[in-house]
C-alpha cells in the first residue's frame, strides 16, 4: 500500500434537501473512515442516501451539517484525487464514446497518444472496442454504464466513488469488471466506496460493509470483512466458507430494517 | 460546489436541522431578492442622474438628447392636460393585441410544422428568407390589403412577430428529449397527446422566454407601424417630434415605451415564476 | 474660377432630406461641375427626413443640410447655442400638387367640401402649406372635409392608389405618375396657392460658417450658378443634367416634373431668403399651430454670401 | 411506428439485411430530399406564375404590386449598366458584417449573464425593455455616435440582432440538463469549462436556429439603418423607389435581399447539417 | 386463465439499426410465442437487443423483417393491450410523482376518482406514499424506478414488457416487488416479458427463460421451468431443490457465449 494515498475522513455529517416549502433530513451525522488503500461497501435500501453520501464526498453538494476531509484537508468542492461513477450515465450525446470517455482527461489538461490508446485499450476490455467511434444514443444500456466506468477510471484518481456500476450488467461481465476493479485497485493502492444492492458483491469486493438506514439516512452497521475472504478474487470470495454467513448477517439488517417500515 | 443554505449550522440539533435550514433558505432567496431589485434601481438612477447632469452642463447635445428633468415636466405637462394618455391607450391596445396574436400565431405555425417534418422542411427556407424582408418596405401591402387603419398596425406588427416565434418556437420543440414522445406512443398516446403532453409542456420555459422577446417585437412592430399610418400613438408622438424636430417628445415617448414594456415584462416573468414554482 | 486637384479641393459634406427633382439646382451645381470649378469636393447624403438630416448636421456629421427652413426654426424654438443658418435658398414655393380622383374640367376650391381629403402628416412642411392654402381658399380642414392625416409620406401613393381618398396632396413625381396610369389628375399646385416660401434652404451652424467664410462662399456661388442655369436653359437640358441622380425613374416622367416646377417658378432664380418669404413661412407655421415664438429674421438668416455671390458671378 | 427504411425488404438473407437496409435507407433519404426541393420550386414558381398573371391581367394593381418578368427587365437593365451591383456588395457587406457581430455579440452577452446569475437577474428586464425600443427612433443616436456612414448601420442591426440573440441563447443555455455540468464539475472542471465542454456544445443546435432568425434580423437591420443615412446599398434603392414613385424598383430591392437570404439560409443550413451529422 | 387475454407471437424478426454510414444487425430472425397468461425471462448479453426486441414487440419501432403478432392481429403500433416498462425510466420533470404515474390512464381517456385512488394505493405499496406530491428530481434513483413500474402497472394491461425493472433495487424491495407483481399476473392470468440480468429473478419469476446471444442478437435456449418451481413464490422458488441446476445451466450457456467472444 502507497503511504501517499489519502484517506477520507467524515465527521457528523447531516444533510437537508431543500425545495420550495419543504425540507428533507436526507442524511443524519454520518461518520466514518475510509483509509487509504481500502474498499468499502455501501449498502441500503432505496432512498436512504447512499448516492446523497457519495455527492459529498465528492465534493459536488456542500453538507448541511459536518464535516469531510480527503487527505486531512477539508473538501470545498471536486477534486481530481476522487473520481466518482454517478448512478447514471450522462454521456454527452455530442460526442464519441471515446471522446466521452476522454472527457476527464481533457478536463485535467491535454491529452497524450499514450493516454488514448489508454483508453481505447479499456474499452476494448470492456467490450466495447467497436463502438468506440459511435455515439451513445447507439449504445444499450449496459454498454453506456460500461462507457461511465471507463470514464471515470481513465483518469486514475486516488479514491474511487462508484453509485451502482453494475447495475445494468449479466452477471458475466459484471464478474468481470469486478475483477478488473479489485486488480486495478489493489495494484495501485487506491480507495474506493462503492454502493451496489447486490450483498454478494458487497462481500466478495470489500474490506468492509458499511449499512445504511433509512429516514433518515443513518449508519447502522459498519462490518469487518474476514482476511480470508477479502484475500480472494470476487469471484472466488462468493465461494468461500464465511461468505454464506455473513450474507445472512447483512440480509438480516435488511429484514429488520423492513419490518419497522410500513407494509410495502 | 452548491453551497446550501444552511452550510455552517452545524450545532443545530439534527432533528431540528429541516427547520433551521428552511428558514435559513428562505433569508437567502429574500435577501438575493432584495439585492437584485436594489441593484436594479440604482442602475436605473445612475443612469437618469448621469444623464440629467450631462445634460444640464451641456456635456451633450440638449436639441438631439434632452435630460430627464425636462423630459418629465413635458410629459407632465401633458399627462395634465389630457393630451398624453390617448396616444399611450391607443399603442398599448394595439401592442397587447400584436403580442398575443403573434405569440399565438407563432406557436401555432410552430406546431404545424412540427407536425409535418416534411411541412417543416419545405417551409425552412421561407421562413427565413420572409423573415428578411424589411417590414417597412412592406408597408403598401398592409396599406392596400387593410386600409390605413389599425389593421395595417397590427399586420405589421404580425409581420415583425410572428415568424421569429414560429422559428424560435419550433427550435425548441425539436429540443425535446424523444423518449418523452416515446413515453406518451407507448401508452398509445396519438401524434396530438405527443404533442400536448411531452413536447408542449417540455417546450413551456422556452415559449416563455420567447414571450420576453415578443414583448419587444410587439412593440417595434407596433411603431413601425404607427410610422406608416397613424393619427394616434407613440409612434406617431415620435414622428411627430421628429417633424417638428423636438427630441424631448421623442424621448419622452420612448419613456413611455419603456415604462409600459416594463409592466408587460413583469407580467411575463410573473407567467414564467408561477411555472417554475416547481423546481 | 479656378479648378485644383482633387487634393488641394476642400471637401464639403452635404446631407438632403431626402433625392427630389425638387432640388434640381442641387444636383445640376453638381453634374455641371459648379462645385468643382469652385475648388470644392462635394459629398452628397441622403439622410431621409428633417430630423436625421439636422441631427447629422448638429452633431456635425455633414457640412451643410439641404432641408426645410422650417426645421431651422424649430431648432431654434428648442433653444440652441450654436443656431442654423439659412445661407442659400433653393426652392421657393411649397412642392406638392392636389390631386382628384375624378376628372375635374373647371376646378373650384369649394368642391374640396364633403370630401375625403388625403393629407400629408402633421408637422410637416406639405401639410402646414396645404391647411394654409385651404383655409386662405375659405376650408376650414377640421370641419368642412374628412381629413385623412395618418399615413406615412411615402405611403400616400399606395393609399391613395388603393382608394382612399377623394383628393390627395401629393409631391413629385408621384402626382405626374398618378396623372400618367390615368388613376388620378392634378387639378391644382399648393406652391402656386401658399405663396412664395423659403421652401428648401442650405444651412449649416453658425460656427461651421465663421470658421469656414470662404467655403461657404464658394458653395453660395456654385449654387448661385446652377440656379441660373436652371432658369436660362431648356427643360430638356436641365432633365439631361438630372439623369444620373434618379437613374431608375422615367425619362419623361423627370421631364414632365421638371417643367411643371419651372413654370410655376418653384426654383428660386438667386440664393436670397427675402424677409417678406421669411415672414409668410412663419404665418403658415403659425396658423398651423406649430410656432410657438417667431423666429428673428437677422438670427436664422444670413444673405451675405448671396448678395456677394450674386455680385461676384455677374462679373 | 417508426417505419424503419428496409422494412418489407423480409425476403433477403439475414446476412445481406444490413446492406440492404442501408441501400434503401439511403435512397429513401435522396428521395425525400428530392421531394422537398421539387415542392419549394414549384411553390416558387406558382407563386410567380399567379403573381405575373394577376399582373399582366390588371387583377392587381400593377403601379404598387408590379409583376415578376417587369421586375425582371428592371434588374437585367440595372445588372447590364453595372449599376445593381454596388448597391448589392454595399449591402451584403453590411449584413454579413451585422450578422456575424451580432450573432457574436449575443452569444457573448448571454455567456456573460449565463455566467453570473445575479447579472442575469439584474440585466434581464433591462433587456427585455431595450429590445421594445423601436429602433428607427434611435437613429439620431446612431448618428451622433457614428456619424452617418457605415458605422451608423451596422449599428441599427446590432441593436436589431444583439439583445433577441442574447434572450434566445440565454435560454438555450438554462435549458441545458443540469446533469451535463455535473459530469464536467465532478471532474474538476473550472466554470469556464462547464461552459465549454457542456453548456456550449448542448446549445448548438439552439444557436444555429438563432443564426437562421438572425439571418433575417440582420436584413431588416441593414435596411432599416439604410433608410437613416446611406448614399448606396438594398436599404437606399427602396426609400429611393418610394420616393419617385417606382415600386418595381422598391420590389426588385426585395427580389434581391431573398435572392441573398436564401444564399446565407443555405449557408447556415449546411452548418447545421454538418453539426447534426452525427445522429 | 382468463381465454379472451391475448397471446404474442413472433417469426423471423430481424431487426437492422441505420445511423449515418452503418447499417447493423441487431436481431436475427427471432421467433417464439409468448402464451396467454405465460410469463417469459429473456436473459443475455449486454447489447444482446433485448431492449431492440421488447420495442419491436410493443410496436415502438418496425422490426427490419418479419412479423409480430398480438392476439393473432399484427403488431402496427402501441396498443393499450400492452404495458411497456422502459429500461430508463423518463418520467417527466414537470410533473409530480402521482401525475406521472397517472400519465397512461390520462392518454387513455379520463381519469376517475378510483383510479386515482389505485394508483395512489400502488405507489403507496412500493413505499411511495409520502413523495406522490414531488416531483421526479427530488427522488432516488431507485425510487424513479419505481414510479415507472406504477405508471405501467395501473393501466392495467395484458401483456407486460419489463426492462430491467428491479435494477436499481435493494434486495428486499425487489423480492417484495417481484411477489407482488407475480401474483397481480397470476390473478388476472396476464402475460409478461421480462428483461433481467439476475439468473435468480429470471428462474424463480418464468414459466419459461429464453436466453440470447449477441452479434447478432439471436435465440439461443428456450427453457422450460419445471413446475414445482413456478408453483411456488418467487421468494420460495429460490430454495428449491431444482432451482441450482437451472442456474448451473444457465450460467453454462453465459460462460460459452464468453468464451466465444475477444477477450474482455
Ligand atoms: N434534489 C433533491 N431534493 C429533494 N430530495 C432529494 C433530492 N435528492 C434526493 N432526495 C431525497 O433524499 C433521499 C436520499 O436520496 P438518495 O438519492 O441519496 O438515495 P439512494 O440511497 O441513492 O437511493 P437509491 O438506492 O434508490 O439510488 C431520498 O428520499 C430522496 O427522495
Ligand atoms: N438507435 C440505435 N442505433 C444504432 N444501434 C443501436 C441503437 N440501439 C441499439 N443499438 C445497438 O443494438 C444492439 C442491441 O441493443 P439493445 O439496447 O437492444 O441491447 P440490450 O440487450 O438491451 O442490452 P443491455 O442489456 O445492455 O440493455 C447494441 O449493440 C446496440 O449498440
Ligand atoms: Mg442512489
Ligand atoms: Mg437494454
Amino acid at each position: 500500500m502507497d503511504e501517499a494515498k489519502p484517506s477520507v475522513v467524515l465527521q457528523e455529517v447531516s444533510h437537508v434537501y431543500v425545495s420550495g416549502k419543504t425540507a428533507f433530513l436526507a442524511l443524519e451525522r454520518i461518520g466514518f473512515t475510509l483509509q487509504a488503500g481500502e474498499f468499502v461497501s455501501l449498502v441500503g435500501p432505496s432512498g436512504c442516501g447512499k448516492t446523497t453520501l457519495l455527492s459529498i464526498v465528492a465534493g459536488l453538494i456542500a453538507p448541511t451539517a459536518g464535516r469531510v476531509e480527503v487527505g486531512g484537508k477539508a473538501v470545498t468542492g471536486p477534486s481530481r484525487q476522487i473520481g466518482y461513477m454517478l448512478q447514471h450515465d450522462y454521456l454527452f450525446p455530442w460526442r464519441t464514446i471515446l471522446d466521452n470517455s476522454l472527457i476527464g482527461l481533457e478536463l485535467h489538461g491535454n491529452i497524450t497518444e499514450g493516454q488514448r490508446s489508454e483508453a481505447l485499450g479499456l474499452l476494448a476490455e470492456m467490450g466495447l472496442g467497436d463502438v468506440a467511434g459511435q455515439y451513445p444514443h447507439q449504445l444499450s444500456g449496459g454498454m453506456r454504464q460500461r462507457v461511465a466506468l471507463v470514464r471515470t477510471l481513465v483518469t486514475s484518481p486516488d479514491i474511487l466513488l462508484l453509485d451502482e456500476p453494475f447495475s445494468a450488467l449479466d452477471y458475466q461481465t459484471k464478474l468481470q469488471l469486478e475483477q478488473l476493479i479489485a486488480d486495478t485497485l489493489r495494484k495501485w493502492g487506491k480507495s474506493a466506496l462503492l454502493v451496489t444492492h447486490d450483498i454478494s458483491e458487497a462481500i466478495a469486493m470489500s474490506d468492509r460493509i458499511i449499512v445504511m438506514d433509512r429516514r433518515p439516512g443513518r449508519l447502522r452497521r459498519d462490518i469487518r470483512i474476514p482476511e480470508e475472504i477479502r484475500a480472494a478474487s470476487p469471484m472466488k470470495a462468493r465461494e468461500m466458507p464465511g461468505f454464506h454467513r455473513l450474507f445472512g448477517e447483512i440480509w438480516n439488517e435488511f429484514e429488520d430494517m423492513e419490518a419497522r417500515r410500513e407494509p410495502l | 460546489m452548491i453551497r446550501n443554505a444552511g452550510a455552517g449550522s452545524g450545532d443545530a440539533r439534527p432533528a431540528d436541522l429541516p427547520s433551521h435550514v428552511l428558514a435559513a433558505h428562505r433569508k437567502l432567496l429574500r435577501r438575493r431578492a432584495v439585492a437584485v431589485l436594489t441593484t436594479q434601481i440604482a442602475i436605473l438612477l445612475v443612469f437618469l442622474a448621469v444623464w440629467e447632469v450631462a445634460g444640464r452642463r451641456q456635456w451633450i447635445d440638449v436639441l438631439l438628447f434632452s435630460y430627464p428633468s425636462k423630459i418629465a415636466r413635458l410629459l407632465a405637462g401633458k399627462l395634465a392636460d389630457g393630451s398624453l394618455m390617448p396616444h399611450v391607450w391607443t399603442t398599448v391596445l394595439e401592442t397587447g393585441a400584436g403580442f398575443l396574436l403573434g405569440t399565438l400565431l407563432g406557436t401555432a405555425l410552430a406546431t404545424l410544422i412540427w407536425w409535418s417534418p416534411f411541412l417543416s422542411r419545405v417551409l425552412d427556407p421561407y421562413l427565413v428568407v420572409a423573415n428578411s424582408m424589411p417590414k417597412v418596405a412592406l408597408g403598401p401591402l398592409f396599406i392596400v390589403g387593410l386600409g390605413p387603419n389599425m389593421g395595417a398596425i397590427i399586420a405589421t406588427t404580425l409581420a415583425v412577430t410572428v415568424i421569429i416565434t414560429t422559428l424560435v418556437v419550433y427550435a425548441s420543440f425539436k429540443e425535446v428529449d424523444d423518449n418523452y414522445v416515446k413515453v406518451v406512443r407507448m401508452f398509445g398516446g396519438t401524434k396530438s397527446q405527443s404533442f400536448r403532453k411531452a413536447i408542449l409542456p417540455a417546450s413551456i420555459p422556452a415559449i416563455v422566454s420567447t414571450l420576453k422577446v415578443n414583448v419587444g417585437l410587439a412593440w417595434v412592430g407596433v411603431i413601425v407601424g404607427e410610422f406608416l399610418v397613424s393619427k394616434q400613438g407613440l409612434g406617431y408622438l415620435i414622428i411627430y417630434g421628429f417633424q417638428v424636430f423636438n427630441f424631448t417628445l421623442v424621448l419622452g415617448s420612448l419613456v413611455i415605451i419603456a415604462i409600459v414594456a416594463t409592466v408587460m415584462y413583469r407580467v411575463v416573468a410573473s407567467i414564467e415564476a408561477r411555472l417554475n414554482r416547481k423546481p | 474660377a479656378c479648378s485644383g486637384t482633387a487634393a488641394d479641393r476642400t471637401k464639403i459634406r452635404i446631407g438632403e432630406v431626402t433625392r427630389s427633382i425638387f432640388y434640381a439646382p442641387q444636383y445640376v451645381a453638381i453634374s455641371q461641375g459648379f462645385f468643382k470649378d469652385e475648388g470644392l469636393d462635394v459629398e452628397l447624403t441622403t439622410t431621409a427626413g428633417g430630423d436625421k438630416t439636422m441631427t447629422a448636421l448638429l452633431s456635425g456629421a455633414i457640412d451643410v443640410a439641404l432641408v426645410g427652413s422650417e426645421t431651422s426654426i424649430y431648432v431654434n424654438q428648442q433653444g440652441s447655442g450654436d443656431p442654423v443658418i439659412n445661407f442659400a435658398q433653393v426652392t421657393q414655393t411649397d412642392g406638392t400638387f392636389l390631386v382628384s380622383r375624378k376628372k375635374i374640367d373647371k376646378f373650384d376650391w369649394s368642391m374640396l367640401k364633403g370630401s375625403t381629403f388625403l393629407g400629408q402628416r402633421k408637422g410637416g412642411m406639405p401639410q402646414m402649406a396645404g391647411e394654409f392654402t385651404l383655409k386662405k381658399k375659405g376650408i376650414d380642414p377640421q370641419k368642412d372635409l374628412k381629413l385623412i392625416q395618418n399615413v406615412d409620406f411615402a405611403n400616400i401613393p399606395a393609399a391613395f392608389a388603393s382608394g382612399t381618398g377623394d383628393y390627395v396632396q401629393m409631391f413629385e413625381p408621384q402626382a405626374t405618375v398618378i396623372e400618367k396610369e390615368g388613376k388620378g389628375f392634378v387639378i391644382a399646385s399648393f406652391g402656386v396657392e401658399s405663396g412664395q416660401l423659403p421652401y428648401t434652404v442650405f444651412m449649416s451652424k453658425k460656427s461651421f460658417i465663421d470658421k469656414n467664410s470662404k467655403s461657404i462662399q464658394k458653395f453660395t456661388n456654385a449654387v448661385y450658378k446652377a440656379q441660373r442655369w436652371v432658369a436660362e436653359k431648356p427643360v430638356d437640358d436641365i432633365t439631361a443634367a438630372l439623369m444620373p441622380f434618379f437613374a431608375d425613374t422615367d425619362k419623361e416622367i423627370v421631364k414632365a416634373v421638371v417643367k411643371r416646377y419651372k413654370d410655376q417658378a418653384s426654383f428660386a432664380t438667386d440664393p436670397i431668403v427675402d424677409e417678406k418669404e421669411w415672414n409668410n413661412l412663419q404665418d403658415v407655421m403659425q396658423a398651423a399651430g406649430e410656432l410657438q415664438q417667431r423666429a428673428d429674421y437677422g438670427k436664422l438668416v444670413n444673405n451675405t454670401f448671396a448678395q456677394k455671390a450674386i455680385e461676384t458671378v455677374k462679373k
